[in-house]
């Protein structure tokens, strides 16, 4: 249990290897540097291992909280601050800095500071020869604290901490190529979208806190399941429907999710990490963590699996067209957090949650081994101007095949498993409308695995399309950037195997190990008479039947359907190889190909940064509007105010002078004169005589007083 | 006579307190000899440091060792003609070394040797002290002003308005020692020279440490006001050779000028009584408090026997030195009655530190401790001596605005400061 | 200690004091004349020194110690010091050339003699007033007890404190006025 | 029993300024040395005030209380009383702090009239001193109206090209909301002696007496003082004094002017407006104005900060801004409210004064404040561009930095007020994080494109020293806030409390959020206890 | 012999302060006037302590001290009076000093 009590000193692990960059990284070398960053990340991920195995010792499989509080963080935690306004009733504002291990933490525990392990060390052969290389590895340790932190909280105010630090390591490592304006663009508005996230988030944990008074999770929880609230009670749907816009900013869900694909300005390890494999399903997450409530909220509920859905398909269609390489990884990653949050949305939360664990892996693998092919590439991340790598760079071939198999759905890769799982428990939650939601994502399924290999098509396979100059330089890579590859390779084949389904003759242990997080919820559920949305566990024994098996093999054939289609498409894509969407729908094309213009449409409405003809809109049109009232309207009239106060003492002043003091004053003085003409004829200017004067004066005192 | 002598010896009262006017009498005598002597030793000793500093030998021949150099000179000047200028105020030529060898002298009656070996104990000691050396400008500024003569004139002018000066940092180091003298029970100081070395031994520590760093510092200021004072090396503006020709005394010679130097010497000897006085603990012996006890006693009363024996000691190695040569044969044996002089004075000393130790012995202890007193009250002033000396020989000499300045802008607010902050520790820790 | 004191001054004071009090009174006098009338400054301001020192050791035998003290500090060591610095500055040897008096001296003597009578009369009349033996003063204590006067003691203000503190920032300001008066315009 | 650390505190300063009179004025270099010193050793004597103010932290009352009412001018009953509380305490340790600091900062920035700059700054720090324990309002006025005329002199003197018009529209504004506040505090005085027969400025003693005035005369009262105050914080929209007094303004003026200045207003605030007339302020429509103004402040600042070209005007609106939260979290009049807007005046000081540094050592060395005249700076200065990092998001309210534990605990007072309030709010800080990022871009971010930005020196020692307390102060707050929440627990009870009794009904109308009367949160103990079993 | 009386003292102090009133009426140079002055305080400060005698107690030595700084200032300030004059005109007589006259 020595490692359990001391749990807070998880994140604090990283952030020393942070502060030593921060304070000496400057004149380390890079050896040092590597030693010290892949250090702390190492002790961390062995510190996470051990304790969950400790972890798991202490809950024998119950799912009971660890909970380790160690101070409090705010409020003074000794008194009822807020207890005299609200008729005595205890409530003290109070957030501790406290810490809490559940299986739901412990998932993300692992891959975390696993998946974080892989891509710092890839990292040390990505980012070599790259200038700031101290700096970069100081943010992703800052990073991997905040992300702790996150995963670690327990209450709403210590994930915050966690929510905005991971926010802001993300900004700083997007714009880590500071001099590129288009990534520090990037990166203020991943934070600045974000924000509005995060106000959501914080809204909605006020809310939690004045309706429950608390924000541990532990305390939210057991008020939340007491059964003292009705389903649908509209302060808690309130609260879920805020957190949820907390969620949709930081995982990237219609319509906050237009910083992603511009995070991809950061350096690929970056984009693997934070923007795939981590930080995104930090919403998912905090939604998981917040199911007693979301549980109680059906509107709330419809509203996740509805943005959820929605934005598995909005981005699918947009990744179908994209060249850039890491623009399609991410609006994949957009998408698959859509898949995640549709799991969520129909109460599935175990399997939104297996989701996200294989997500991490096959996500993170694609990113590295497009990190792999800029680098091989040098620098080039327009699709257009690769193909036929499959020799080159064998290594990353087979390892992004086997991504590409896994995010495809492809049996047994671990795709498939947790894909499957969520189109199935969508399909059988509530029906009716839900039922279209399972189009939804059946046909994203089959954009997946379309764009996936149209991907592994335009790069690996299809005609050398680059420039004789790059075709040279092309080269093998290191051992540091190879060996993760083909970790996280191993990992997408085998990380489904753990929820194999029962209806496979599996034992689906994964969801069982969640399970304990999400039990009770099934049971309001069912006792709400709403059959669907029972977790997979229990699902498992009363549906066993042929639609499922039926599903499953639906999902592969639409993986395989994806496939045929960009293998036709792209098989022998030369130089001038034709988009097949442009050929047969080129508005459409068009669309897609510009994102919709949703960035366009935010910039003229949202942030005033592009002009509707000469009239800014948006925050930056209210800006000048309110700065032009404050100058004109505001200010000018205090100005006028003085011009008045002015004019006045202009005209006192003349009085002052002419009146007060020619007549009054002046015309005293020359009463005077005359008087003076006679004073002045006593001054002689000599000083003996006033001496002598002054004697006489004294000899007559002297003389009255003596003979008085 | 022994009876006499010892019974005064060993009084606790000084002969002014006492109204005993021939005791007083006497001490007169006694001090205006002794100063005599050791003026004239310092001559001697201040020519041969000199020389020495500068790797020469100095005065050799007159007497073993030029010893007896002070005395031919006071020789020759006693048997130089008289010189008046022409246009000089006659009365006031006359008059003005008088007026500097009277301030200078007076001061002594004061001055505490021992817990009562001192002329008189005036209530006002202190400044009285103060109040007659500031006489000794007057003899300066009128001797400059009677001479009729331009240099003259120049450093007489010099040497009061920087007398006037330093006079005014010293008054309040002054008064910073004489505060911390009210640091008692009663809350009362005291002005009376002995009455400040009898504060310094009811606290227990010489003011020079005390509120360390204050007493220093006002201790510094002092040390360095009294250098100004008394007209000397670097801050000898009035008797500048280089520009002055002679300063002051140019037109003095002969007897007249050996006042003038008499009066010079004679004030050293008196600031730096003053700086012993109210810093240095005055007759007290070092470390009374921390080396207590009756060995200690003794060793400490051995001090003046050491002294002498160690000076007969260099006046043999002298005489063992000396050249075998039947023409120096005068100077060593000259030399070694010196020594034994020395030799038997030491000798004397001893006796009375020993047997003074024991009950009912024919020397009471008093008289013992009395020599303890004036020893160790002279060996430091010795000690200022030497540095009057090394200064001299050390420091190029100031100009004339800088010395006024620093008399000003530096030692004024420094010796300010530490009034005001010993008043307020003082205070805060009463 | 405190014995011998008052023998001291039991066996000093009927012995000494009227030849001291008569040589003191007539010095002063005499060099206050010559103060008056020396055509040489320099010999004025020696012989008013002369006459300070004989009212300081008035004092003295006034049993007020301190005050003889502070005579001779500031008057004889400080102002003294200030009129000969001032009289070498200006010294012009006009002076021996010109009138000593003024044109107005007949009538300056007439008034000051009649001033002096003035005041005789006033004693002769006023002889009552002023008891033929004095007071005796606390000769040791006497510089703490005005202490005590000006700065207070045991912890309660003096009586003259407040005029004390005054009499200070005269001091200031007469400083200031020498200061800028005597100094040279650039 | 009187103590007198107050008083060395508040004089110390001035004894300073004293001082430096006496040095020539050619003697920069000692001038200097002795400003700083004199600061230095200001701020060393206040330390020993936290850990003996700390011992009695939950005592009720003003603590090292001294002098007694109408000790000063009895006739008119003035007094010499100085006293404070956790609210004053924690703003006089700001104060000595940015004192220094700010001090500090004009070592290089100030190069002509050296030595008066010095002396008014000095004074400028007793005044303001002054402000925070004054327990007489005759007092309280003197050094109120005493700061303002360093203030005037420091952007009069030593400010930018329009430093005229800035100083004079500063004090003159500033002046007319101390009229009415002076009429105002008149007022008490005489109602004081009507009621209780006695003529005193005592604050204590008018504590007792000022919530009697009855309602109608109170609203009008309360307005003579809400105006004096506003303009002081400022609240919109009084506020168009600040930009313009903190663009001309030198480098440290600046940040006293929104570390120390600032906070006046919202003192007087708590200070006096809530505990004088609390049927006023707990009366729905005046909470709901002041509450409205401050919201409007808060996003109103926000969104002209945005689009401002000058760096310091930027900061200067944010200021606005921020300010509109601390008068958010009184005006909410509850615990959390009011403890998280002290709090975050403390933040507003730390944050906001190092921003003023930071725009002030790129004015030093370009003599510029254009933001487009900057790009890459992060480049040529790498240690300050860290450094600013920090404090921008220090200032927009990061977790684990000063910043968010004050706006978080103002946001849950309003939200516990009314959640509207909240909601409104928020938005806020969205903006702040979009005008502070988009500047931190367009300065620091990019390559240097402007040739005069090519050489530019990264802090010297001096310079980053300054920032140390600052950063190590707002990761405190930030991490362990505890203290301080502590500090104010006592006085904002107390006056929380205090509203509470004398305001009676109306106390009920400020508490309107929605709050199922069934629930009743339990110990948090026996809850996790429930969850431990339900998890069997 | 007669045994030393206040009076004795005042009869000093009255011929002091009359040498200096005539001093001051009847010289021409500025600077004997000015010693004439410090007469006539003296002969005061005479009166004083001998007063303070008499009464026996000390008030009359505290005012002699306060003229004495009286004294110390008027000889500064006349002083530089007369050293300014003298920069300016040449000469320290009085009888040629009435810039005053009207």
């Amino acid at each position: 249990m020595l490692f359990l009590n001391h749990v807070y000193l998880l994140p604090i692990v990283p952030a020393v290897g942070a502060a030593v960059m921060f304070f000496f990284g400057r004149r380390l070398r890079k050896i040092a540097i590597d030693t010290v960053c892949i250090g702390v990340i190492v002790v961390a991920f062995l510190f996470a291992c051990v304790t969950v195995a400790e972890y798991s010792s202490f809950a024998h499989g119950t799912g009971q909280a660890f909970e380790k509080i160690v101070y409090t963080w705010l409020g003074s935690g000794d008194a009822q601050l807020a207890s005299a306004m609200n008729g005595g009733a205890h409530q003290t504002f109070n957030a501790d800095a406290g810490f809490l291990l559940d299986p739901l933490s412990c998932v993300w525990l692992l891959f975390v500071t696993g998946v974080g392990l892989l891509i710092h060390i890839y990292s040390t052969g990505y980012m070599a020869h790259e200038g700031g290389y101290y700096r970069f590895f100081g943010y992703m340790n800052l990073f991997m604290f905040f992300m702790l932190t996150l995963i670690l909280a327990n209450n709403y105010m210590m994930m915050f901490v966690g929510w905005e630090g991971v926010g802001l390591s993300s900004y700083l490592l997007i714009g880590f190529y500071f001099h590129r304006h288009s990534a520090s663009s990037a990166a203020n508005k991943a934070f600045i979208v974000n924000r509005i996230g995060d106000v959501g988030f914080v809204l909605g944990a006020l809310t939690l806190f004045y309706y429950l008074g608390s924000f541990r999770f532990t305390d939210i929880n057991a008020l939340a399941r007491s059964g003292r609230f009705s389903i649908g009670d509209p302060v808690l749907s309130a609260a879920a429907l805020l957190l949820f816009v907390g969620a949709c900013g930081k995982s990237a869900q219609l319509p906050l999710y237009v910083w992603l694909p511009d995070a991809m300005e950061g350096p690929t390890p970056v984009s693997a990490l934070i923007h795939a494999a981590t930080m995104v399903t930090a919403g998912v997450y905090m939604v998981a963590r917040s199911n007693a409530i979301f549980v109680l909220a059906p509107g709330a509920m419809k509203t996740v699996a509805i943005v959820g859905a929605l934005t598995a398909i909005f981005a699918a269609s947009m990744a179908l067209v994209q060249n850039d390489i890491k623009r399609v990884l991410a609006y994949s990653t957009i998408s698959q957090l859509g898949y995640m949050f549709l799991a969520l949305g129909v109460g599935a939360f175990a399997a939104g949650v297996f989701h996200v664990f294989t997500h991490a892996f096959f996500k993170a693998l694609l990113f590295l081994g497009s990190g792999s092919i800029i680098q091989a590439m040098s620098g080039e991340q327009d699709m257009r101007n690769m193909g036929g790598l499959k020799d080159k760079i064998p290594t990353t071939h087979w390892t992004m095949f086997v991504g590409t198999l896994a995010i495809a759905g492809i049996f047994p890769f671990a795709g498939f498993f947790s894909k499957d799982a969520i189109l199935w428990q969508t399909w059988t939650s509530e029906g009716g409308a839900y039922r279209i939601l399972w189009f939804v994502g059946y046909a994203t399924a089959m954009m997946t695995a379309f764009y996936m290999f149209r991907l592994m098509y335009l790069t690996f396979y299809s005609r050398v399309r680059m420039s004789p100059a790059i075709r040279d330089k092309v080269h093998g890579l290191s051992k540091s950037m190879t060996a993760p590859l083909v970790i996280l390779a191993l990992c997408s084949l085998g990380a489904g195997w753990l929820s194999w389904p029962q209806s496979l003759g599996g034992s689906a242990r994964f969801e069982h190990f969640v399970e304990p997080v999400f039990a009770h919820e099934a049971v309001v559920l069912e006792h709400a008479g709403k059959s669907g949305q029972v977790s997979a566990g229990e699902k498992e024994a009363q549906h066993t039947d042929k639609a499922e098996y039926l599903l499953m093999i639906l999902s592969l054939a639409a993986g395989a359907a994806g496939w045929g289609v960009a293998h036709n498409a792209y098989r022998n894509a030369g130089k001038d190889y034709a988009e097949p969407i442009a050929q047969k729908l080129p508005r459409l094309y068009g669309l897609l190909y510009n994102k919709w213009f949703v960035d366009e449409t935010y910039d003229y409405v949202f942030t005033g940064r592009r002009k509707l003809g000469n009239v800014t809109l948006g925050a930056l049109g209210v800006g000048e509007a309110a700065s032009w009232f404050d100058t004109k309207i505001v200010d000018s009239a205090i100005n006028d105010v003085g011009w008045v106060t002015r004019a006045a003492s202009t005209l006192s002043a003349w009085f002052d002078r002419w009146i007060v003091d020619g007549l009054a004053v002046r015309g005293i003085a020359y009463l005077t004169l005359p008087f003076a003409y006679v004073a002045r004829l006593f001054e002689w200017g000599l000083v003996q005589w006033y001496a002598l004067i002054m004697v006489a004066g004294l000899i007559g005192f002297g003389v009255y007083y003596v003979w008085k | 006579m022994p009876d006499f002598v010892t019974s005064y010896l060993g009084s606790t009262l000084t002969p002014g307190e006492a109204g005993n006017q021939f005791w007083a009498l006497v001490y007169v005598f006694v001090i205006f000899a002794g100063v005599s002597l050791a003026v004239m030793s310092m001559n001697w000793l201040e020519r041969k440091a000199l020389a020495h500093f500068q790797i020469r030998l100095g005065p050799m021949r007159t007497g073993p060792h030029g010893l007896l150099q002070p005395i031919a000179d006071a020789i020759k000047l006693l048997l130089k003609e008289d010189i008046i200028p022409a246009g000089a105020d006659r009365f006031v030529f006359w008059v003005a070394p008088l007026i500097g060898l009277l301030a200078a002298f007076t001061v002594y009656t004061v001055i505490p040797f021992g817990p009562s070996q001192a002329v008189s104990d005036m209530n006002i000691g202190i400044l009285f002290m103060l109040g007659v050396s500031s006489l000794g400008v007057l003899g300066v500024v009128v001797a400059g002003w009677a001479s009729n003569s331009n240099y003259p004139l120049i450093g007489a002018l010099r040497s009061s308005a920087q007398m006037v000066s330093y006079e005014v940092a010293m008054g309040l180091a002054v008064v910073s020692a004489i505060l911390m003298t009210s640091l008692n029970e009663t809350g009362t100081g005291t002005l009376s020279m002995i009455g400040i070395v009898r504060a310094q031994q009811e606290q227990g520590v010489w003011f020079i440490f005390k509120f360390f760093p204050l007493g220093l510092i006002a201790f510094i200021v002092f040390a360095i006001a009294m250098v100004a004072e008394t007209n000397r090396a670097p801050f000898d503006m009035a008797e500048a050779e280089s520009e002055l020709t002679a300063g002051y005394h140019t037109e003095y010679s002969g007897l007249r000028w050996s006042l003038f130097m008499l009066a010079e010497y004679a004030a050293m000897i008196s600031v730096s009584s003053i700086a012993v006085t109210l810093w240095l603990g005055g007759w007290m012996r070092p470390f009374s408090r921390l080396l207590r006890g009756s060995a200690w006693d003794l060793i400490f009363s051995l001090f003046p026997a050491v002294t002498f024996m160690g000076l007969a000691a260099v006046a043999f190695v002298g005489v063992v030195r000396m050249p075998r040569r039947s023409d120096f044969k005068v100077q060593k044996i000259g030399l070694a009655v010196f020594g034994w002089l020395l030799g038997f004075i030491a000798l004397m000393l001893l006796i009375i530190a020993i047997a003074g130790r024991s009950n009912g012995a024919a020397i009471p202890s008093t008289v013992n401790q009395s020599i303890g007193y004036i020893y160790w009250f002279l060996l430091k002033v010795a000690v200022f001596m030497y540095l009057f000396i090394w200064y001299r020989a050390t420091w190029p000499r100031y100009r004339f605005d800088q010395l006024m300045r620093v008399g000003w802008k530096v030692l004024l607010p420094i010796s300010l400061t530490v009034l005001v902050a010993t008043a307020i520790v003082g205070i805060l820790l009463s | 200690m405190n014995s011998a004191i008052n023998a001291t001054n039991a066996t000093m004071a009927p012995v000494a004091t009227p030849y001291f009090f008569y040589g003191l009174a007539t010095l002063a006098i005499v060099s206050a004349f010559l103060v008056i009338t020396r055509r040489n400054v320099v010999h004025s301001a020696l012989a008013l020194i002369v006459t300070l020192l004989s009212v300081a050791g008035l004092y003295l035998m006034l049993y007020a110690p301190f005050v003889a003290g502070v005579q001779i500090i500031v008057y004889a060591g400080g102002v003294m010091v200030l009129f000969l610095f001032v009289i070498m500055l200006v010294n012009i040897d006009r002076s021996y050339k010109e009138k000593r008096f003024s044109g107005l001296w007949p009538i300056g003597l007439a008034a000051a003699s009649a001033l002096f009578t003035l005041f005789l009369f006033a004693f002769i009349k006023g002889r009552a007033l002023f008891p033929d033996r004095m007071m005796l003063l606390p000769e040791s204590s006497n510089t703490q007890q005005i202490a005590g006067l000006l700065y207070g003691d045991a912890g309660k203000m003096g009586q003259y404190t407040f005029a004390f503190e005054i009499a200070s920032l005269l001091l200031l300001v007469a400083i200031l006025a020498a200061v800028v008066m005597t100094k040279k315009r650039a | 029993m009187q103590s007198h650390v107050l008083s060395i505190i508040l004089f110390t300063p001035l004894i300073g300024a004293i001082l430096l009179l006496f040095v020539p004025k050619e003697k920069i270099s000692t001038i200097r040395w002795m400003a700083n010193i004199f600061a230095f050793v200001g701020f060393l004597i206040s330390l020993p005030l936290a850990p003996m103010f700390w011992w009695q932290r939950f005592d009720p009352g003003f603590k090292f209380l001294e002098g007694t009412p109408n000790n000063w001018i009895p006739s008119i009953g003035a007094g010499y009383n100085l006293g404070i509380d956790g609210i004053s305490f924690l703003l006089i340790m700001l104060t000595t702090l940015l004192g220094w600091i700010s001090i500090l900062s004009s070592w290089t920035a100030i190069e002509h009239r050296v030595k008066e700059y010095y002396v008014w700054f000095l004074v400028l720090q007793t005044g303001m001193l002054g402000v925070f324990m004054a327990l007489d309002f005759f007092l309280f006025f003197v050094f109120w109206e005493a700061m303002l005329v360093p203030m005037y002199l420091l952007i009069g003197i030593w400010g930018g090209p329009r430093k005229l018009y800035a100083a004079i529209k500063f004090f003159l504004y500033t002046l007319l909301g101390s009229v009415l506040m002076l009429l105002g505090i008149l007022f008490l005085y005489f109602h004081h002696h009507t009621v209780s027969n006695v003529f005193t400025f005592s604050i204590p003693e008018l504590y007792k007496t000022a919530p009697m005035i009855p309602f109608d005369t109170a609203i009008w009262l309360f307005g003579a003082f809400f105006i004096g105050f506003a303009i002081k914080v400022p609240m919109f929209p009084f506020h168009t004094w600040l930009p313009d007094a903190h663009v001309e303004a030198p480098t440290a003026a600046s940040v006293i002017l929104a570390g120390v200045m600032l906070k006046m207003g919202t003192y007087g605030f708590i200070r006096f407006s809530l505990p004088f007339f609390p049927s006023v302020v707990t009366h729905p429509k005046v909470q709901g104005w002041a509450m409205g103004l401050s919201i409007v402040g808060i996003i109103y600042g926000a969104l002209v900060s945005l689009v401002q070209k000058d760096m310091k005007k930027l900061v200067a609106y944010s200021s606005v801004s921020h300010l509109g939260f601390c008068t958010l979290g009184i005006f909410a009049l509850n615990s959390s409210g009011l403890t998280g807007s002290v709090l975050q005046q403390i933040n507003h000081g730390i944050s906001t004064g190092a921003l003023f540094l930071i725009v002030g050592i790129l004015y030093e060395r370009r003599h510029t404040r254009e933001i487009a005249e900057f790009g890459g700076i992060s480049t040529v200065m790498p240690v300050y561009s860290t450094i600013a990092m920090i404090m921008f998001l220090s200032s927009m309210g990061l977790p684990l930095l000063n910043g968010f534990v004050g706006e978080i605990t103002i946001l849950q007072g309003a939200f516990a007020a009314n959640w509207r309030w909240a909601a409104w709010a928020a938005p806020g800080v969205v903006l702040a994080a979009a005008y502070l990022l988009w500047l931190y871009q367009r300065v620091f971010f990019g390559t240097v494109s402007n040739p005069a930005n090519e050489k530019l020196q990264d802090l010297t020692p001096r310079e980053s020293f300054m920032f140390v307390p600052l950063i190590v102060l707002a990761l405190w707050i930030g991490i362990y806030p505890k203290p301080f929440f502590q500090i104010l627990e006592k006085p904002v009870n107390d006056l929380v409390q205090g509203i509470r009794d004398h305001s009676g009904e109306s106390a009920a109308a400020v508490n309107r959020a929605p709050r199922p009367s069934q629930v009743s949160v339990g110990d948090p103990r026996a809850i996790s206890a429930g969850v431990m079993k339900a998890g069997d | 012999m007669v045994p030393i009386s206040t009076l004795h003292y005042l009869i000093v102090a009255a011929a002091l302060f009359v040498l200096g009133v005539v001093g001051v009426l009847t010289r021409r140079n500025l600077v004997v006037i000015l010693m004439s002055i410090e007469l006539i305080l003296n002969a005061v400060n005479l009166n004083l302590v001998a007063f303070s005698r008499m009464w026996g107690n000390l008030h009359g030595q505290v005012f002699s001290i306060f003229i004495t700084a009286d004294a110390a200032a008027e000889a500064a300030a006349g002083l530089g009076i007369l050293i300014a004059f003298f920069r300016n005109k040449e000469t320290v007589n009085v009888d040629e000093i009435d810039l005053l006259k009207w």
